[in-house]
């Protein structure tokens, strides 16, 4: 039950280890985030109490799971504010969310001429499914450009977006620049021009408080697995109104009215988006991290993630031949920090730092078209969760110092 | 415990209805009519109701299920037959609500005759839907705009 | 390490409760395994000590992380015997991986007026995506009929399987009848009219020894939660010149060579298929049920269900009162036994066994064309795995007893 | 321990091929040419052959990358030049074997000439790819059918 955010050090024992003979900072945590024991647990007890699958059964094991697996989308449902459980899909994570709607929505409502508008700052998973759609459909992709900020060019979205388009497909935060998109602006102007607006939550969820009413998306998709749940789940929010009209996405058990030789009639909304037997262990231990974030506050969360950028990043900006992506000022900055080390490629910036114990991630970050706007081919990056300290901070500045002795006197 | 848990849910009054069903017939005069699936177990149940001047005159249904849909059916139809359809869709919803959990008003559930005797199913939350199939398929059929034809 | 099969009971806490007061015997196998404490202990140890996103990274836990997990690629592929590892594909679940097939595969290959074989005992699983598959391709479906033994009708096949046909999806054991399908034979007939073949392993690979080249099937699904894997896992094997022919599935990270703004290429297999994070830790636990399952041999699992078989498949046709579907023959029947008992319906029966703390399923079993084939709306299905012993199929045959008297007593 | 486990990996000679690249330019006319990614981390490799009577007479790279791969490419193109295009295969695989850890003989190793020093990649697997991606375009430039374009 432990929570208290000062005191977390008992939650994550994965944190307490050396790597290379050194204290472990481990600032991988855009990539994924590590699972609070209590997240664990909840898979163990499910596994030695409950297991069974779900629905279909009225045995009292598959009633347990069954409950408890309705009961972890009840829990997203109120995390994120949703009108009504039916509008939560468990998915298989982010990527697949996304490609959900790309392939029902997208596949029914796009077609010659029409325009798809996504940004420049888009991860790989809310661009190549969109592209696809594009060229499948002989449709129009526009990319919303960067200002010199290293923000959205919302002017540049105003002239994007127009009555051509039918999708606008947005990450809420980026998972490079560490910034936050202002996505209820864009879902307004989406609307104004008879389009609907998909969020990309990955890195939104995890760190901040978000409620998809308020920003009245149409679509928003997010993983489990960078907000503390297990990997392999993750969900997709959709308006009822529009996830009724959709086809379904793959077919088979669990998502069928009744099935005869030659015709289907599929199920209600959730379940005729989730075919097949469903990560259900998964779903009920996200259901257990969400739990676990709720205890702390999103609030507090968000407040601690700041206290760090406040803390790191002007020492990192101090660093002469050190270069920041994104916005200079902290306060305009998530725990996403990307930058490189003059001369140094990001790749070997990252095996220098894990020498010295710091986990941080070097390349393209699922974001090439962002790396040739950046005029970059890789990047290194550092991201922190409400769990890391002050001490991981200062290690990661001090084994870039050490970094850049190491390869001078290597006299690269 | 085992079997003797189950008195609760199959108590004479149901098994009664179960096994001779009022109202299992078709009624070709219905002004609505419509069929559900239970996803689950592949019941069905069709419904078919006449309604004059807002009022059920007659209601009928047919399908196959279980001692629980069966029963339910048969003691639904019982129930709402000679309501107005705003009296019926109000029963629906106190059933279903009671089904979920929700809390009425004794009124509430003694307007709903033997059928509250299905409160039990409460005991056995994987056997609510087979409870609530045909009150959700009369409601359907009451509410039914003309281009729907069947549900889940 | 405890794997002697006449010994599990340590390694399946979730067995050793109580249910309604009565011992629990858990019959529901073919729904979902339980899973063994080196299962459930594999994954506390990754998200305890290794847990970091794969390929991406260069840091100690990634590589740590990406080792496991391709190990667990290899564990798979030496237990299907796949040629190659980059033949073995992790999905979410065998629904995925079918939905994977039909949607590339079929959607390249299937055009107006071409025939795709399927049988008439599928899991939705593998007759919904063909079915429409074919509605949109305007190519008809067909399906091979039950002999009077209950068991696929070869000659039928025969009849059907044309050179019209293009692709065969049958399952390796049907999840209803207790039925083992001549898998090679169809592959072999399959292949003499130049047609693919897709094999559904959901009900064989967990419960006997299975060789995908010496089956020379094209593709064949499978879920590791059947298996005694985690929920959320499966593996879909095919052959390396079909699947490199094959466009992508899904879009995201992980799955590319090179994203530009306009276009994509696309990485090699398996990559190009596991877009975006995949279930991680799943994958690797999937490996520990492979190696759970290894140590105690395939055949001795199999030898070990047929025991079960052999004692209560007869004791269940001595009823009067019980119509057992599928062959009658023990040796011709796998543990799964789908029954229906005079007069009562499936559903009243699972529940009164479960009063008597007896786990089964009742319905459809996610296959309404077999149940309208074997003229009923539903059945009552036991189905074993080899941690079953012979007081579970006891207590069965008991409750059954018990279930007729309760009902006879209540005058129905 | 810390940055001193990395001074296998980054040694002088190592340090000085990253460097001081040899035969980093194109080659106009050359009889092929290959681009390859490493999706990991968005390097790419361009080589380019010119191969006369079998016999590699001239080769050359460019790109983008890391210390690793950079270095592997100058060692690679140094290793290979003037070799037969039997013997560069026979180097590619030798090189790539040894980095997914099979075993070879001390001639097979000393073939490589400087490139052998890079079975310091062993130790850190996640690097591996940084240093086998040059040979694997040598291998597809050599092997290259016409239609081939580019290749991850
Ligand atoms: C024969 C068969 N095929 C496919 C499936 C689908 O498996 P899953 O629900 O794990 O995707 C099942 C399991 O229910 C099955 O029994
Ligand atoms: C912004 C963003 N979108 C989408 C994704 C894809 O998430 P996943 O790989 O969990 O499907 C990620 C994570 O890598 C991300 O950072």
């Amino acid at each position: 039950m432990a929570s208290n955010i000062n005191d977390l050090s008992n939650d994550f024992p994965i944190l307490d280890q050396q790597v290379n003979g050194e204290r472990l900072a481990y600032l991988d945590n855009a990539a994924t985030a590590q699972k609070p024991r209590q997240v664990v647990d909840s898979l163990v007890h499910f596994y030695e109490h409950d297991n069974a699958n779900v629905h279909r059964g009225v045995h009292t094991l598959a009633e347990r799971a069954t409950t408890q697996y309705e009961e972890a989308r009840k829990k997203v449902q109120h995390f994120i504010n949703a009108a009504d459980n039916r509008e939560i899909i468990f998915t298989k994570g982010c990527t697949d969310g996304l490609n959900l709607v790309a392939s029902t929505y997208g596949e029914q409502n796009i077609h010659d001429g029409d325009e798809i508008v996504i940004s420049i700052m888009e991860h790989h998973s809310n661009l190549i499914p969109w592209q696809q759609l594009a060229i499948k459909k002989h449709a129009k992709l526009k990319y919303i450009e960067l200002s010199p900020e290293g923000t959205l060019d919302m002017a540049d979205a105003e002239q994007k977006i127009t009555d051509k388009t039918k999708i606008v497909a947005v990450a809420h935060a980026s998972n490079v620049l560490g910034t936050i998109n202002p996505l209820k602006e864009l879902a307004r102007l989406a609307h104004q021009h008879g389009a609907i607006i998909v969020g990309d939550g990955a890195q939104s969820v995890p760190h901040m408080p978000v409620d998809v009413q308020d920003l009245d998306v149409d679509f928003y998709a997010f993983s489990g697995h960078k907000m503390m749940g297990p990997t392999g789940i993750g969900v997709l929010y959709g308006k009822a109104d529009l996830l009724r009209e959709m086809p379904p996405y793959q077919y088979g058990g669990e998502m069928i009215s009744a099935v005869y030789r030659d015709r289907t009639e599929f199920a209600d909304i959730p379940f005729k988006f989730e075919a097949g037997t469903q990560n259900i262990a998964g779903a009920i231990a996200l259901g257990t991290a969400v739990d676990y974030l709720e205890r702390i506050g999103m609030n507090q969360v968000a407040a601690k993630e700041q206290e760090l950028v406040n803390y790191v990043l002007p020492r990192l900006e101090a660093l002469p031949y050190v270069t920041v992506y994104g916005p200079q000022d902290p306060q305009a900055h998530t725990g996403v920090i990307a930058f490189n080390m003059d001369k140094l490629h990001p790749h070997d910036v990252a095996t220098a730092l894990d020498a010295e114990g710091v986990a941080v991630r070097a390349g393209h970050h699922c974001a090439q078209p962002l790396m040739a706007a950046l005029g970059v081919d890789a990047t290194t990056r550092a991201s922190f969760y409400f769990y890391n300290t002050q001490e991981d901070a200062d290690q990661l500045i001090n084994a870039i110092k050490a970094t850049k002795e190491f390869f001078n006197g290597g006299t690269i | 415990m085992g079997l003797s848990k189950l008195n609760g849910l199959y108590r004479e009054v149901i098994l009664d209805h179960a096994n001779h069903p009022h109202n299992k017939h078709d009624i070709p005069e219905a002004t609505s009519k419509m069929t559900v699936h239970n996803p689950t177990c592949g019941d069905t149940i069709n419904v078919a109701v006449d309604v004059e001047d807002g009022r059920i005159k007659d209601i009928g249904y047919s399908g196959s299920g279980c001692t629980i849909s069966q029963a339910s059916a048969s003691m639904m139809t019982e129930a709402v037959k000679g309501k107005t359809t705003d009296e019926a869709l109000a029963m629906a919803k106190t059933f279903s609500d009671m089904a979920i959990g929700k809390q009425h008003s004794q009124a509430d559930l003694e307007q709903l005759g033997d059928a509250q005797i299905l409160t039990s199913i409460m005991e056995f939350p994987a056997r609510i839907k087979c409870a609530t199939i045909s009150w959700w398929a009369l409601q359907r059929a009451l509410l039914k705009t003309d281009d729907e034809e069947e549900e889940q």
